[in-house]
């Protein structure tokens, strides 16, 4: 009885913890949208309106070589924060791909050096199975570039007896994972994992390693 | 004269894109606008006529897309010339579309300048690939 | 035993949902963006790059006119993606400001009339709580377009013995709440209700009177 009690608080922080940390991150969408791409939107519109007065040609180029600036950063804002909410080539191309423009995108960032593995060989799971694993993944990188001190990762994908799977590694200090979850924490990575996971009916385990890296190992099971 | 100008067919699901695009087509001399549709179906009911020298598809679109678009309408008129303009720039779709016989890809993050270009390429029967795109590739 | 294991079931039930939900309105946005927003931007990059050819005056004049027109448009379409992600308004002047905003709107779209009964006097609760009661007051509302046939709807919001407390009630065709639980059903409205009120201990109840409107009463304690 105890131990069902136990586990029902836990799913309800779990709840609690995915609602916050989703309002969150719509709040700094939104942020962006308004105090990132608006500017640039309305110094396009100012400077286009300059053009309706007296304007000598060279004036006139001037503004608009301007213009195809801000309209260049604008188009790129726009990409990265679509991308950032959906991206869709994971719901285009699948999981494979979508963690490999992922991974590429660390790797100019060159904070990190990411070794994969992946075995799926293009099969598609479902939107829901996949954009889990990806968020994951995401969040796992983010957290050994954040918090691990290391430079290598290592991620491994293959499908086996009904169930997709996953490892990850990496050669940063490593953490006790049991700390984490106490409530003094503030970050909403890891629980966000572990909520994402449980609502597949997937498992997740973090392996309790401080000074050695982190090693997670989940599964889904592939079935709808 | 007309009869000599390149007739382009536009299919897009944004008006106030289809719109400026044309405008800025109507401004080339050698370019005559003589279509446009709004999603996939409406593009390949357009072919059932005299079909165009050249056709700007986006990929997406409600209904039927550009892929699927592009690939009907070559199995439908095989040689027809389609430049995709498109926001999607990962690679992945120009492979797909290049195994399809799609001659032109632009992103529609390009310059005016790309457009003129990929039409007189595509006209002379070769492919063109926006820049922003190869350098992907 | 039985009861808990049930009630965990429906917690379980209730995470899916929200995350499911979640991801479907990330896409949502994400697709805003990319096939709303993107194609704008687009159309003023083209059209100020063609200005570098031979154009005439009146050829320019037209080319501007336009990117005017479309500039407009795309500062109009950022305000709503924003807003709809996350109301700024929300954030700076609490929940009677930005429900007013929110319906407000949807008065002037025609299809309902909403009568409301604020008696906060512009007290503030916490993100958290102002989110959730926004969230839950938006989807009631939009349910009662799309589903009940009505066309009036009332709202009160009080606080009351350390609760914020809402009653919502329109005069459409009502429906029975138990259906809707089932598993058939697609729609996520309603979980994301319950599970949003269940993620800050509060309690919402559907009124079953199938026939009579609607009428749901919810309340989240104010303690934080
Ligand atoms: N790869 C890692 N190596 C070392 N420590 C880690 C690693 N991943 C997580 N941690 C530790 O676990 C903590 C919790 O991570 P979590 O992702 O939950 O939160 P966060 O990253 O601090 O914040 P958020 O994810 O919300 O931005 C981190 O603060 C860090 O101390
Ligand atoms: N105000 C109402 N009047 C009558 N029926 C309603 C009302 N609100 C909800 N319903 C019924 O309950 C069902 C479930 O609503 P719910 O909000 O969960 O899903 P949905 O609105 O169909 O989809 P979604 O909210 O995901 O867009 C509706 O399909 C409708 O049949
Ligand atoms: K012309
Ligand atoms: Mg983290
Ligand atoms: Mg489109
Ligand atoms: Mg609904």
């Amino acid at each position: 009885r105890e131990v069902e009690i136990k586990k029902r608080e836990y799913e309800k922080k779990l709840l609690t913890a995915v609602i916050e940390t989703e309002e969150k991150e719509r709040r700094r969408f939104a942020n962006d949208l308004h105090d990132g791409l608006g500017p640039l939107l309305s110094s396009i519109k100012l400077s286009i309106s300059s053009l309706h007065g007296e304007v000598t040609d060279r004036q006139r180029q001037r503004v608009l070589d301007n213009v195809e600036l801000v309209v260049n950063e604008a188009i790129r804002s726009i990409k990265e924060i679509s991308d950032n909410l959906s991206p869709h080539v994971l719901v285009h191309f699948g999981i494979e791909k979508a963690l490999g423009n992922f991974i590429n995108k660390v790797h100019v960032s060159g904070k990190l050096r990411i070794q994969t593995d992946f075995q799926l060989q293009g099969s598609r799971y479902g939107e829901n199975v996949e954009t889990v694993l990806y968020r994951v993944v995401c969040e796992l990188i983010a957290n050994t570039c954040q918090h691990s001190g290391g430079d290598k990762a290592w991620v491994r994908l293959w499908e086996e007896s009904g169930h997709l799977k996953l490892t990850y590694r990496d050669n940063g200090k490593g953490f006790d994972p049991e700390r984490v979850l106490e409530d003094t924490h503030e970050g909403s990575g890891q629980s966000n994992i572990r909520s994402r996971v449980a609502s597949l009916k997937g498992q997740v385990r973090f392996e309790n390693a401080p000074g050695k890296g982190i090693f997670v190992s989940l599964e889904i099971p592939t079935s709808k | 004269m007309s009869a000599q100008k390149i007739k382009v067919t536009l299919v897009d699901d944004h008006l106030l894109f289809r719109n400026g695009f044309r405008l800025l087509l109507d401004h080339l001399p050698e370019v005559e606008v003589v279509g446009e549709a709004s999603d996939g179906e409406g593009f390949l009911s357009l072919l059932s006529g005299r079909h165009p020298d050249l056709v700007f598809l986006d990929i997406s679109m409600p209904g039927m897309g550009g892929l699927v678009a592009a690939q009907k309408a070559l199995s439908m008129c095989p040689g027809l010339r389609i430049i995709m303009l498109t926001m999607y720039s990962d690679e992945s779709y120009y492979y797909q579309l290049a195994d399809m016989g799609v001659k032109g890809f632009l992103l529609k993050s390009c310059d005016f300048r790309e457009v003129e270009m990929a039409i007189h390429t595509v006209m002379g029967g070769q492919t063109y690939v926006s820049q922003e795109l190869m350098m992907a590739i």
